[in-house]
């Protein structure tokens, strides 16, 4: 009997560890990826939270059980549209490739808010104003800090919720790793430049994980960094290459001004794709103002399941998430997908 | 009588102003009253989604519904969707039809403009007019607008304009018959019982407070 | 309407036949702005203009500050469009940016709200027999001269800048909290960075200076200013402005809103007055423009006929860095005639 | 020409957090680092016997010490009884009846 197949969308860390897990179970993958590269987001990190070990490590493990012989990886290969017949399912690439499977995993994650959005915060328009996500290229040496390293006093911001939290972006929801991504960035931050004085903007401190809240506690004492509970209204040009910020300090009832060297917006999460179905047709579709992320059939028993047989998903195209969420999901979809194939199939 | 939040309820402006506030303070960050007074509009909208009739007995006599300046920068930025300013609109609006103004000194300041701008609308068409800005009353307007004056009808003919006389043009004399219908108008939608309310607030104000300020 | 990017988004304006209203403040202060913005659309550009002299305040200094109710002023704002209607025109044409934002929240609420609409024409019939159709477009006198701006220039010789060093002229812009902040998407460029005005002046050849304070509010707080006791509300907002902008040394300040200008321009007498100090480096403030007069000074106008003598700040300092050709010593000329001079600022040089 | 206008421009009422803390402040944070921890909570203060009668927050004042606002911190300080109950339900363990000392010690 001929081996069950899977294709796998999208070889992100969610991706990656479905793939591995479902190989290991006997398994043929194809593992499809837009880019020339795995690791999707995570290979831009610098190091993880709330351990702070660089991210490196984590890819590499994850990139390391890439090598067996049920997967098959398909880079540089964007998916454009799926159906399922009489059981199987067929996937579609931009360049009318056509693959045949048993089920399909949707691990096609997320995109970040793309940070010029919120004019308001000057994004693209003053050097000093960057995102997250520059930051960590900023770590990794692939950009330049847009300050002087000498220059005295070093102010540093950073802004929670860039796009999450807001009716005026579309998303009403929370990115929920932004806050301890802040926390963790900003002790960085300090850790190279201890004499800055460092400064968060939040509107609550959402630390769920494991290790999060001790984290920020470690920011406050260890690192002296500023807690201000307050969402910054607008950042402006100010004299000697620096932005001016105001925000309210809400504990304190009173608007706050600050000139800052440099400000770090936390950009949160927006899906990848939307899935639109049309009569039998599954199209990958950029998501528009206002679009969620993908819904799986329930958010309980079924979180893995798409309304249809045989169609799957995992990781952060259904929500912003943490890593080891993503992993633990990718796991759990894996699983789900085993499942179906013994019975259903 | 209904409670307050059912009345503010019923103002379209506390419809679209509130809908639910979650203390961001962008509003008070940007805002030109809060950067001047001990004003905070994030608070208001704070005090007004708790629906209590003693908090909002309490904000509709305060001085503090009469700091916001109307820009409306905070509709602007907040990320609710909601607009402080149109809340602040709807709590001024029930402030002067319960009588509650006339407790605060800022409250009590509406009598002036209702006998200024608001007696001006109705009797020149304008809200504000050349000869209702007087240098008295407004010195910083400079000596170039003592000369303006002085000089009324002949500098404004040389700018184009119709000083106080009927026609077309800027600062014309608006006709009888159309200041009948903004007359009818006023008494049509309730502006004219409302100018009322505002003379009648004044005169039953608390006694205790009544030498606190001068009406004038 | 919720572009990714605002900065992409042009506003329709229509080419022609308007309904010309006009503004409290601007008509009494700066009167000369509105009589050449008339004078431009007619005489330079052939568009057909037209006013009603039956067409009143639309209330809004009124309302803001909290004598008018909503409902009154929507039927204020409806007896105006009925006399638009009943002209023909389907074009408003607003040379105030509180009309302008008041027009544009009435007919959010009309839309959010059609049974205000149907209220408000039924009071209208009732009150003054009339009724009204809702315009198909609204626009801001500056958005008018942005959209013409090219063709204003092919009518000049003249470009922003410094006649003797050949470098653009440095300006700030102040476009008016009314503008595009209560609805984004009724300016040119959203609320953020509106390009109405930093159009202007960028494509006759200046040069914008972005300072920290630029989308602070002017401080008219309406009631806040028309009170004289609240008025360190408005003095005090425009300070920081003021202060924001002055490092940057700007040669002048142009406005969108009458409001605005008359406070950028008076607060700067008036904080000269208390403090004993300017915003520029010579002790003559820096000048105030409107959009209107910006553009007349574009097509050669006369200052003096444009009005330019009734800002408390001088201008000659920008017309002459311009290299303008005027005449200094009529600027207080009435009817070709000398007049008694305004008495001299204490502090401000004029 | 003398003008009375009678109104004034009023300092900006923003907090100023490019203004220097004072050396007196950061002295007493280098004493009590356990200030840091605060994370305005509350617990404090709804606890507190002073704050029935009187402004004493804790966690306002040491929020006010942290940004700077510090020309009331000494006065409300005093108002604490240093009863300690305020540090028995701090969740961040920050040791409130020092730091209170050491602000109504400001001069």
């Amino acid at each position: 009997m001929s081996k069950k197949r899977v294709s796998v969308i999208g070889a992100g860390p969610a991706g990656l560890k479905a793939a591995a897990t479902l190989a290991a179970n006997g398994i043929q993958v194809k593992l499809f990826e837009r880019s020339n590269l795995t690791g999707g987001h995570l290979s831009q990190w610098h190091t993880l939270f709330p351990t702070l070990e660089p991210a490196s490590d984590l890819i590499q493990s994850l990139q390391s059980s890439l090598d067996h012989p049920n997967i098959e990886l398909l880079s540089l290969k964007s998916i454009q549209s799926m159906h399922s017949i009489n059981g199987k399912w067929e996937i579609i690439s931009t360049e009318g490739e056509r693959f045949e499977s048993d089920a399909v995993l949707i691990a096609t994650g997320f995109k970040l808010f793309e940070a010029n959005r919120k004019e308001e915060y000057g994004y693209g328009m003053y050097p000093q104003v960057v995102t997250s996500a520059d930051v960590e290229a900023i770590f990794n040496g692939q950009q330049n800090w847009p300050f002087q390293a000498e220059v005295t006093p070093l102010r540093i911001g950073l802004v929670h919720c860039v796009g999450s939290r807001d009716a005026k972006c579309g998303n009403r929801y929370c990115s929920k790793v932004c806050c301890v991504t802040a926390v963790k960035q900003a002790i960085g931050i300090k850790k190279k430049f201890p004499e800055a004085q460092v400064y968060c903007f939040y509107m609550d401190m959402r630390m769920f994980g494991v290790g999060y809240e001790e984290l920020y506690h470690t920011a406050q004492t260890k690192y002296n960094i500023q807690f201000i509970r307050g969402r910054l209204s607008e950042a402006s040009p100010s004299e000697g290459s620096r932005v001016q910020v105001k925000a309210e300090d809400t504990l304190m009832g009173k608007p706050i001004k600050l000139i800052l060297n440099m400000l770090v917006l936390m950009v949160g999460m927006e899906p990848s794709f939307q899935l639109r179905k049309q009569e039998n047709d599954f199209y990958f579709e950029q998501n528009s103002f206002g679009d969620g992320f993908m819904q799986p059939l329930d958010p309980w028993i079924g979180s893995n399941s798409y309304n249809q047989s045989g169609l799957f998903m995992a990781g952060a195209c259904k929500g912003p998430s943490s890593l080891p969420e993503v992993i633990q999901d990718a796991k759990a979809a894996s699983m789900e997908i085993c499942n179906y194939l013994n019975t259903v199939l | 009588m209904s409670s307050l939040y059912a009345q503010l309820q019923s103002d379209i402006r506390f419809q679209e102003g509130l809908t639910a506030c979650m203390n961001c303070g962008v509003c008070t960050a940007i805002c030109p009253a809060a950067a001047y007074y001990d004003y905070d509009p994030r608070e208001i909208c704070q005090e007004v989604q708790s629906q209590d009739e003693q908090t909002l007995i309490h904000l509709l006599k305060s001085d503090t519904i009469w700091m916001c300046g109307q820009c409306l920068s905070c509709k602007t930025r907040c990320p609710r969707d909601n607009t402080p300013g149109y809340i602040i609109s709807a709590l001024r609006t029930l402030s002067q039809q319960t009588g509650y103004f006339a407790h605060s000194r800022m409250g009590r300041q509406q009598l002036r403009i209702k006998r200024t701008v608001g007696e001006s609308i109705l009797k020149e068409g304008y809200c504000v007019h050349p000869k209702l800005l007087v240098p008295a009353e407004h010195p910083e307007q400079g000596p170039v607008w003592q000369w303006a004056l002085d000089h009324g009808k002949e500098l404004f003919a040389q700018l184009g304009s119709n000083y106080y006389e009927e026609g077309e043009g800027g600062v014309r004399k608006i006709d009888d018959q159309t200041l009948g219908e903004l007359n009818a108008i006023f008494s049509e939608t309730g502006g004219l019982d409302f100018f009322d309310r505002i003379e009648e607030g004044m005169k039953n104000r608390p006694a205790a407070e009544e030498n606190q300020d001068s009406l004038f | 309407m919720n572009p990714t990017s605002w900065k992409d988004y042009q506003k329709q304006i229509p080419d022609d036949h308007f309904f010309f209203v006009r503004s409290c403040i601007r008509q009494s202060l700066f009167p000369g702005a509105e009589s050449a913005m008339l004078r431009i659309m007619k005489d330079f550009l052939h568009k057909d203009v037209y006013e009603d002299p039956r067409h009143t305040t639309c209330t809004g200094i009124g309302y803001h500050s909290d004598v008018v109710l909503l409902e009154t002023i929507m039927t204020v704002v409806a007896r105006q469009l009925a006399l638009m209607t009943e002209a023909g025109y389907k074009n408003l044409l607003v040379s105030c940016v509180t009309s302008f934002g008041i027009y544009l929240e009435i007919f959010e609420m009309w839309h959010n709200f059609p049974e205000k609409l149907e209220d408000t024409r039924q009071s209208l019939l009732r009150a003054t027999g009339r009724e009204f159709e809702i315009p198909e477009s609204i626009v801001h006198t500056s958005d008018v001269i942005y959209h013409f701006r090219d063709e204003i220039a092919a009518f000049s010789n003249l470009r922003l800048v410094n006649a003797e060093s050949g470098l653009p002229l440095k300006a700030v812009e102040h476009v008016g909290c009314h503008y595009a902040k209560i609805f984004p998407s009724g300016g040119f460029g959203g609320a953020e960075f509106p390009f109405v005005l930093s159009g202007l002046i960028e494509s006759w050849g200046g040069e914008v200076i972005d300072y920290p304070e630029r989308r602070h509010c002017c401080g008219f707080g309406f009631r806040q200013y028309l009170l004289r006791e609240n008025r360190g509300y408005s003095l005090s907002n425009s300070k920081i402005k003021f202060e924001s902008m002055a490092p940057y040394q700007p040669d002048f300040i142009l406005t969108n809103c009458p409001g605005c200008n008359m406070f950028l321009d008076r607060w700067q007498y008036t904080l000269a007055e208390m403090e004993g100090k300017t915003y520029d480096k010579g002790g003559l403030g820096i000048p105030v423009l409107t959009h209107e007069e910006l553009a007349g000074i574009m097509l050669g106008m006369d200052p003096w006929k444009l009005g330019l003598q009734m800002h408390q700040v001088q201008v000659e300092t920008l017309l002459d860095k311009l290299g303008y050709n005027y005449s200094k010593k009529e600027k207080y000329y009435i009817a070709g005639k000398p007049t008694v001079l305004p008495q001299k600022p204490s502090v401000l040089l004029v | 020409m003398s003008v009375d206008f009678g109104f004034y421009a009023a300092p900006v009422r923003s907090i100023d957090l490019d203004k220097p803390l004072s050396s007196e402040i950061e002295l007493i944070f280098e004493k009590e680092p356990s200030l840091h921890r605060c994370i305005s909570c509350g617990q404090c203060a709804a606890i507190c016997t002073a704050g029935h009668f009187t402004k004493m927050q804790f966690y306002k004042i040491n929020l006010k010490a942290h940004r700077g606002e510090s020309e009331h911190v000494k006065e409300l300080a005093e108002k604490c009884m240093l009863c300690g109950k305020c540090q028995l339900v701090c969740p961040r363990g920050v040791n409130i009846r020092h730091g209170i000392l050491l602000m109504s010690e400001l001069s």
